[in-house]
């Protein structure tokens, strides 16, 4: 009798419960919705991931460049942070539904921290690099061209208002060809001019690079970009990812929060607390997939 | 049902609030595969192999095992019934869908855009 | 039945001649529209009324058979489901005493109406896809003899370039960036050019760097052309900026499309062709026109007494009515000018009225009776329009161009000979 | 929460506020869906005169789009307060329209019309205020969710209205904002704002009005929550802080927006972020409401169309929206200009390509490497199933009304269901039918094309369903039934329009041109808003507990009827003509001039028809006011809104446990002597007769 997977058939009415939850669907109305919310989540990220995909097919080369430039490491920590939240999270829903309200309170209050500190990793050490990361085309009586473009690291310690000091690389901009400082990296920079290898392996020095620190007049300076979403197409694909998922992050922790004062207070909420735990996950998962795509292809 | 009783949880809903079964499940297990998964998936990017797509596809298989586990287990998914997973279900079809469909139109329109100019040193090969 | 008092004060007698009106409504509301719209199905020349402006390109044809085809299959499938329901709702209105038909459906019926428009608009998908690939994927885009214009979108104003001899187009819409080293230098070679006083924009800071990119843009190289691509050495591109696009008949012609800023979309209503104009991509639409403007201009040509000249004058679509003057007008008055060798009419002073291919206003035609002539022949200026069909900004409504075909011999002249050679031919004819 | 009440707080909670906030929760903050439903019914129709009054001004300039015929004919009112010029003798001369205020004006009227009245009225009221009530339920399975859905869909408008007052105008790139126009920062200048003013931003466009109006609003959202979590009313204490918490919210919210939306076009971005918000809370409410709380016996296949309408809708609204809050943050970072260490640029460039200039020879700064068209396939993945969220439910609640007045049972229930969820799930199909001129890859255009055929089948299901109960019954023309029977009628000429864009080909010659304005609202306005008139006057009696006046309605009816035909059928004879739509002016083109006559016609019959909707304004509060009492059930209809509850129905719906026997639909069963059976009766020997569902 029953035809499709939300009908449950005849409910005769002499054993009609009262009241009706669900007709014999046992899922409690507030996990049916907060799946709902996720599956739109999903929608809202496959947006803006499928305009990832879509504008890295169609220009691999700068991607896959640039993607190169995120630091391996520290997101591979994040990750591991996130899945260690996400661990807790899940031990918080187990103790929370079994009772035990120090366990939950405890367990609530490392997935918090672990919250906290992929925050602080990624707008304290990862954004931070990336403000701080600079691309400058600039007059450079020492270059062949006139010109050289330098991409490092600024130096706040050593740069002053006239001088910009910068720790990276720098080499003369070609006069031949077409230069995009959106479009060029650090790794245009090492191998066009500083070092490139031979066929044989050997590496050869160009003459017009140089690595190391790089000072820099402000007067000078014709363009000055840093790896923000105004540097190309990647940094802004980057930037609206991961910002998007930060601030679910945040709202997370916000959720987290009140619970863990809840549950302090002795109140504890099991069913909210699964509920913040599918969301928190869901972040998880978000993530789990982001780390790939942004540091890893 | 027809009571109306303010003094509740706002967002609770009416009626009674059903009590979720609760699941063991081997939690540490889990979380340690998905270490191992992440460790697996850093050192593949590391490895060179012939085709490039050989590490994406590597990277989007340990990504999608990995989002499997947590949803399975963190999540339980493994105990949902059938509701659960058409919820979730069609926005995964859908997002298949829509990426598939615009696809092609990037592969026709790829060559007609100016990416070429990520050539940097080298005259852009860019169409007419 | 507490409420069948209620239902029957609103729906009374009044409310049971309803459906009468209903459609006297409906008819009513259509004669209206015909009515007050009667004077603008008698529109100029070939244009036909109330329906698609006339088709002058190869592949138009099918799209209007198929445009046809879906206009009878709609309105029978209009008619048929407004007769169903007109019917029915007489029939069927209400009467005290009469219980309605218990039933849930029926399978068999549903499956017929399921099944038929099913199968009709399976039909119509599949004749569209033959005839979107005729227009999208025509053969005429792999003839190496096809006429190729560039046309590149711009607020508001379309730029037309021509490739030349070669046949080949140079490189367009790149443009200087504020780190460029040198401008590109309009003569195509590497030596130093100096624009708003430096080599290039990279020696002056941003600010002033883009404000000087505007200014070289504006100035020196509007469409971004590639001045060191030699494809593109002798295209037509000076005069680009928002000129008719002239185009050969009866030869394929690729248009290939871009635009400078936002979207915009080249629609030539007359040759059934449509596509945006969209930036960072380049278009490609392929068509054969099969009218001249000579021969539009001979198929409005008539020769008009001063009364109807008057009145035809009068609608709106006559606006540009042209004066043709030629030897044959003499009995009528009109005069051979010794100095320009044009034809023209004066009046009793001696001062001109009217002369060869003007433009005809009231204030000419009375000028004309007055002068006593009587007969005048006239015709419609024989351009097509090229409208911008996308929204583009608040100068939208303005973004029209006017589309000429010529002769392709014509063409060949203008377009696709040498510069040098032209004018050995022009010598040879004189 | 209970703090040890103060004598004070003891003593004002006995004096006057706990009336007052009695009256607030009550009809103010309400949770109950039925009080929220009808806000949304008022939101609606308020914005439905804003976008109404927007449509005139459209029809004033295209009926004389020349200076020299508008000189004739000036815009009432506003040629002189807009766009007069002093004289010098003091008179003020009136002056014309300009172009970017009509483009303006077009797009705010699509905006408006489609976001907040079509969406509002449809999935906001009916959503609310039927769910509950037919499928048995007491309320939403969220009512707090619920309220809180209104209370951001409140700020959303008042972001909307906000735009019109900014220096460079509202929003003007078409209801589609297409990039790159839209991400054009020609009009996002950063103009000093009024100073002197705490609440002004330095450097903020806004005037104060719309900053009242949007700190009020804003207040409201959270002013909301406090009455629920700081239990508002129960001491003098947390009004204090409830009070002060949205105080501080709103000024913080209102300088964030004011930051970020400071021209038009973001405040348009910004508020529909916020509407986003609003519809995702309440389709979620109304799916697990639908799937959770239906009462004893109400399977899925008992339930009213409108309520498998409604389900339906929701699941596009949940799955569709997302996409829409994605695409629409891309632009509003593409549009937004930043100055980064003296430079000035773009933030982002996911639309704009390499080598984009901002008209009219400006390079924009950054890097580009975008995708023009990638806005267009995200936008239309959400707005084409939106074009259904904004039809089905209309159907829905056709269906019950042609279904009631008819005295017949729908035919075919289950076809009709099936072809609602078919429409939605092809809805997710087709997008790309908006795109076929716009460069896309042609061999997509084909698939497309198909797909978007083949969604007049399941179309012309219902269509037919529709002619089949007519078949054979017993029908009373009242006034929603004349509005229902309209939309039958109304939708087909629509729909069938939609087969000549279906098709590439066709498509080629008509895209854009004013056959689309056509096929627009004979879908939007004679098939969704006939169905809204229809809705309304049904479902009137049991909101208000009041009869609507019938003279009126019929009145409305005809003359709305009649005016909407001259006005749109000939917008199909100039579309094949080749009009352009979005067209301050056809004449600038000599082939198009000969459509002036036309389209003053056009014009005059609109301004019948937004007349004519005075007297809808009328009966709707005359009959509030005057009206006769309602009766529980004066249509004689089955559902468990009109059989179990009282008009209007008290707090909780129902005053007993429902038990539901068969389905909605049992008109002129020869089981009873009556020609209706309400939903909850059982009548000995049913199964016979009543299809097992
Ligand atoms: C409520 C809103 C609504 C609805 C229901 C529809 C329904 C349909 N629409 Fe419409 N559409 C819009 C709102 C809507 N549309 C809007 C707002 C736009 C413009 C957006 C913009 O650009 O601003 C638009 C634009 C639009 C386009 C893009 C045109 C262009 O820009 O070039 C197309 C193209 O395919 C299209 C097609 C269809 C089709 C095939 C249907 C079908 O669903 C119709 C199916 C119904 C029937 C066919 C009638 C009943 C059936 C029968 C009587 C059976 C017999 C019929 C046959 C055998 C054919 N629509
Ligand atoms: C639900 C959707 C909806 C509705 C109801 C309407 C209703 C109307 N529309 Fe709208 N329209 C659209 C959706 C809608 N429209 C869309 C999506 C577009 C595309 C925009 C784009 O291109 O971006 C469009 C575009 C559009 C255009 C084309 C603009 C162009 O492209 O150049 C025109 C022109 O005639 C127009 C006219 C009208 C008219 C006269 C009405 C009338 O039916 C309105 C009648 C209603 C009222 C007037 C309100 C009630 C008023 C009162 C109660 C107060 C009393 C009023 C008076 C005294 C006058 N509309
Ligand atoms: Cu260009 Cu419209
Ligand atoms: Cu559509």
């Amino acid at each position: 009798m029953s035809e499709s997977v939300l009908d449950h058939g005849y409910v005769p009415e002499e054993h009609a419960p009262d009241p009706v939850i669900g007709h014999g669907d046992p899922t409690p109305p507030g996990k049916v919705a907060i799946w709902m919310f996720l599956a739109s989540e999903i929608m809202f990220f496959i947006a803006i991931l499928a305009t990832y995909i879509i504008l890295r097919s169609g220009q691999p080369e700068l991607f896959k460049k640039f993607a190169s430039v995120l630091s391996k490491p520290i997101g591979a920590i994040n990750t591991l942070v996130l899945i260690l939240s996400s661990l807790t999270m899940a031990l918080a829903v187990d103790a929370s539904q079994k009772g035990k309200r120090n366990k939950t309170v405890v367990y609530l209050l490392i997935t918090f921290l672990c919250a906290s500190a992929f925050m602080v990793v990624k707008v304290g050490i990862e954004y931070a690099d990336k403000w701080n990361h600079h691309t400058i085309v600039y007059r450079d009586s020492s270059s062949t061209s006139g010109f050289s473009v330098v991409d490092g690291h600024f130096d706040a310690a050593k740069s002053d208002a006239a001088t910009i000091v910068l720790n990276g690389a720098k080499m003369a901009i070609p006069t031949h060809g077409q230069f995009d400082i959106h479009l060029v990296g650090e790794e245009d920079i090492v191998k066009k001019g500083i070092v490139t290898a031979n066929a044989n392996g050997n590496e050869t020095t160009r003459a017009e690079g140089f690595e190391g620190e790089i000072s820099v007049a402000r007067s000078a300076i014709a363009q000055d970009i840093n790896y923000m979403p105004w540097k190309n197409m990647f940094y802004a694909c980057y930037f609206t990812l991961t910002g998007i998922h930060g601030i679910h992050v945040l709202g997370g922790m916000v959720a987290l929060f009140i619970l863990m004062v809840q549950a302090l207070r002795g109140k504890l909420l099991p069913a909210h607390t699964e509920y913040i735990g599918l969301y928190w996950h869901f972040v998880d998962l978000v993530w789990i997939f982001l780390f790939p795509l942004l540091y890893l292809i | 049902m027809t009571s109306h009783d303010t003094s509740r949880m706002p967002d609770e809903p009416h009626g009674v609030s059903v009590l979720t079964p609760h699941h063991e499940v081997p939690y540490f297990v889990i979380f340690a595969a998905l270490v191992f998964l992440t460790a697996v998936t850093v050192a593949i990017a590391f490895v060179k192999f012939p085709s490039e797509l050989i590490n994406v596809m590597l990277a989007l298989a340990v990504a999608v095992v990995k989002g499997s586990l947590v949803a399975f287990f963190f999540m339980h998914l493994k105990f949902e019934g059938k509701l659960i997973y058409l919820i979730f279900i069609v926005p995964l079809l859908l997002s298949i869908l829509m990426i598939f469909a615009i696809i092609p139109d990037v592969l026709m329109t790829a060559h007609d855009s100016n990416s070429a100019s990520l050539h940097l040193f080298n005259a852009p090969a860019i169409p007419k | 039945m507490n409420g069948s008092s209620l239902v029957r004060t609103t729906q009374s007698k009044r409310a049971s001649r309803a459906a009468g009106v209903l459609f006297i409504a409906v008819a009513a509301a259509l004669a209206l529209c015909i009515n007050s719209t009667a004077h603008a199905a008698d529109v100029s020349p070939g244009w036909g009324s109330w329906w698609l402006p006339p088709n002058h390109s190869n592949h138009g044809g099918a799209i209007d058979a198929l445009f046809v085809w879906i206009f009878w299959i709609t309105t029978i499938a209009f008619i048929l489901t407004e007769a169903v329901l007109v019917v029915f709702l007489i029939r069927y209105r209400h009467k005290p005493g009469r219980k309605a038909h218990y039933t849930h459906g029926n399978k068999r019926l549903e499956f017929i109406w399921t099944i038929v428009p099913a199968i009709i608009l399976f039909g119509l998908a599949l004749v569209s896809k033959f005839v979107w690939d005729n227009y999208r994927y025509n053969p005429a885009g792999e003839d190496p003899n096809s006429a190729t214009v560039l046309v590149v979108g711009q607020q508001f104003k379309w730029n037309v370039v021509y490739p030349g001899p070669d046949k080949k187009l140079g490189r367009y819409l790149m443009f200087p960036k504020p780190t460029d080293l040198r401008w590109p230098n309009p003569a195509g070679d590497d030596k130093p050019y100096s624009f708003a006083g430096v080599q290039g924009p990279a020696f002056l800071t941003y600010d002033k760097a883009v404000s000087a990119i505007n200014q070289y843009v504006d100035q020196v190289n509007p469409l971004g052309k590639d001045f060191t691509d030699p494809d593109g050495k002798d295209d037509d591109w000076q005069g680009a900026l928002a000129r008719e696009v002239v185009l050969p008949k009866d030869r394929p012609i690729e248009v290939v499309l871009s635009s400078k800023d936002v979207i915009h979309d080249f629609f030539l209503p007359n040759f059934r062709v449509k596509l945006d104009a969209v930036p960072g991509m380049r278009g490609h639409i392929f068509f054969t026109a099969n009218m001249s403007s000579k021969e539009r201009e001979a198929l409005s040509r008539k020769s008009y007494t001063m009364d109807e000249l008057s009145e035809a004058l009068t609608h709106k679509e006559n606006s540009e009515l042209t004066i043709s003057i030629s030897e044959s007008n003499q009995a009528n008055g009109a005069e051979l000018d010794p100095a320009t060798k044009q034809w023209l009419y004066r009046d009793k002073d001696k001062k001109t009225i009217v002369r060869n291919a003007r433009t005809l206003t009231p204030v000419i035609v009375d000028k004309l009776k007055a002068a006593g002539v009587t007969q005048v022949t006239a015709y419609l200026p024989g351009y097509w329009d090229l409208v911008c069909e996308e929204l583009c900004g608040q100068g939208h409504y303005t973004m029209e161009a006017k589309v000429v075909i010529i002769d392709n011999d014509e063409y060949v002249k203008r377009f696709e000979t040498p510069k040098g050679a032209t004018h050995v031919a022009m010598a040879a004819a004189k | 929460m209970t703090s040890a009440p103060l004598p004070l707080s003891h003593a004002l909670d006995h004096s006057h506020a706990h009336h007052e906030i009695g009256f607030l929760k009550k009809y103010i903050f309400s949770a109950d869906h039925k009080i929220i439903g009808i806000q949304f019914l008022f939101l609606g129709l308020a914005f439905m005169v804003v976008g109404g009054l927007l449509a005139m001004l459209v029809r004033w300039q295209l009926a004389w789009p020349t200076p020299e015929l508008q000189t004739l004919h000036p815009v009432p009112i506003l040629s002189t307060l807009l766009w007069g010029q002093k004289a010098a003798d003091g008179t003020i001369k009136p002056g014309v329209m300009p172009p970017d205020f009509f483009t303006m004006a077009f797009t705010m009227h699509a905006t408006i019309m489609i976001f907040f009245v079509i969406i509002v009225l449809l999935v906001g009221t009916f959503g609310n205020y039927l769910i509950p009530l037919q499928i048995g339920a007491g309320d939403m399975a969220f009512p707090f969710l619920n309220g809180l859905a209104f209370w951001s869909a409140v700020p959303a408008g008042a972001i909307m209205l906000a735009g019109f007052f900014l220096p460079g105008g509202h929003a003007a790139a078409g209801w589609t904002v297409y990039p790159p126009l839209s991400g054009l920062p020609e009009n996002a200048g950063f103009v000093s704002g009024i100073p002197g003013n705490l609440l002004q931003i330095p450097g903020s466009t806004w005037p104060m009005a719309p900053i009242y109006m949007n700190l009020f609003f804003q207040f409201m959202f959270v002013a909301y929550m406090c009455a629920y979590f700081v239990k508002l009313g129960n001491n003098f204490l947390d009004i204090a802080v409830s009070v002060l918490l949205s105080a501080i919210y709103a000024i913080i919210m209102v300088r964030g927006v004011q930051h970020v939306a400071y021209d038009g076009q973001s405040c348009w971005f910004l508020s529909l972020f916020w509407l986003g918000f609003s519809s995702l809370m309440g389709a979620v409410n109304y799916l697990t409401t639908i799937v959770k709380l239906r009462c004893a016996g109400m399977t899925m296949f008992r339930m009213p169309l409108s309520t498998w309408s409604l389900f339906i809708t929701s699941i596009l609204v949940l799955l569709a929206t997302p996409v829409l809050a994605s695409t629409l943050l891309m632009n509003l970072l593409d549009h937004q200009m930043i100055i980064y260490a003296g430079q000035t640029f773009r933030l982002t460039s996911f639309f704009e390509p390499f080598g984009h200039i901002i008209p009219p020879n400006t390079i924009d700064g950054n890097s580009g490497g975008g995708f023009a068209i990638l806005h267009q396939h995200l936008f239309w993945f959400y707005s084409h199933p939106a074009v259904y969220i904004m039809i089905l439910p209309a159907m829905g609640m056709v269906s019950d009304i042609i279904s009631v007045f008819a005295r017949k049972p729908i035919f075919g229930y289950r076809p009709m269901v099936y072809a609602i969820a078919g429409i939605a799930f092809l809805g997710f199909i087709v997008w790309a039918h908006h795109m076929f001129q716009s460069g896309m890859n042609p061999t997509l255009g084909t698939t497309f094309a198909v797909s978007t055929m083949f969604i007049a089948v399941p179309s012309a299901i219902k269509t037919f369903n529709w002619l089949g109960t007519l078949w054979g019954g017993n029908i009373r023309f009242t006034v929603p039934m004349l509005n229902a029977l309209a939309f039958v009628s109304m939708f087909v000429i629509g729909g069938l329009s939609g087969i000549y864009m279906a098709s590439t080909a066709v498509d080629v010659q008509i895209h854009d041109t004013y056959f689309i304005v056509a096929h627009i609202h004979y879908v939007l306005f004679g098939g969704t808003m006939f169905g809204l008139f229809g809705a309304i006057t049904f479902w009137y009696p049991k909101m208000f507990g009041r009869m609507m006046n019938p003279t009126l309605g019929y009145i409305h009816f005809y003359l709305t009827f009649i005016a909407f035909n001259c006005t749109f059928f000939a917008m199909h004879i100039l579309g094949i003509g080749g009009m352009p739509r979005r067209i301050a002016s056809y004449m600038e083109y000599s082939q198009f001039q000969h459509f002036q006559p036309m389209n003053e016609f056009i014009s005059i019959s609109a301004f019948v028809l937004g007349a004519s909707q005075i007297f809808f304004v009328i009966n709707f509060i005359g009959s509030w006011i005057w009206g006769k009492k309602a009766p529980q059930n004066p249509w004689q209809a089955n559902t468990l809104e009109w059989c179990e509850a009282p008009s209007p129905p008290p707090h909780g719906n129902f005053t007993k446990p429902l038990v539901v026997h068969h389905g909605p639909y049992e008109y002129s069963s020869p089981l009873v002597e009556e020609d209706w059976l309400p939903q909850t009766r059982y009548v000995e020997g049913q199964e016979k007769f009543v299809p097992v569902h």
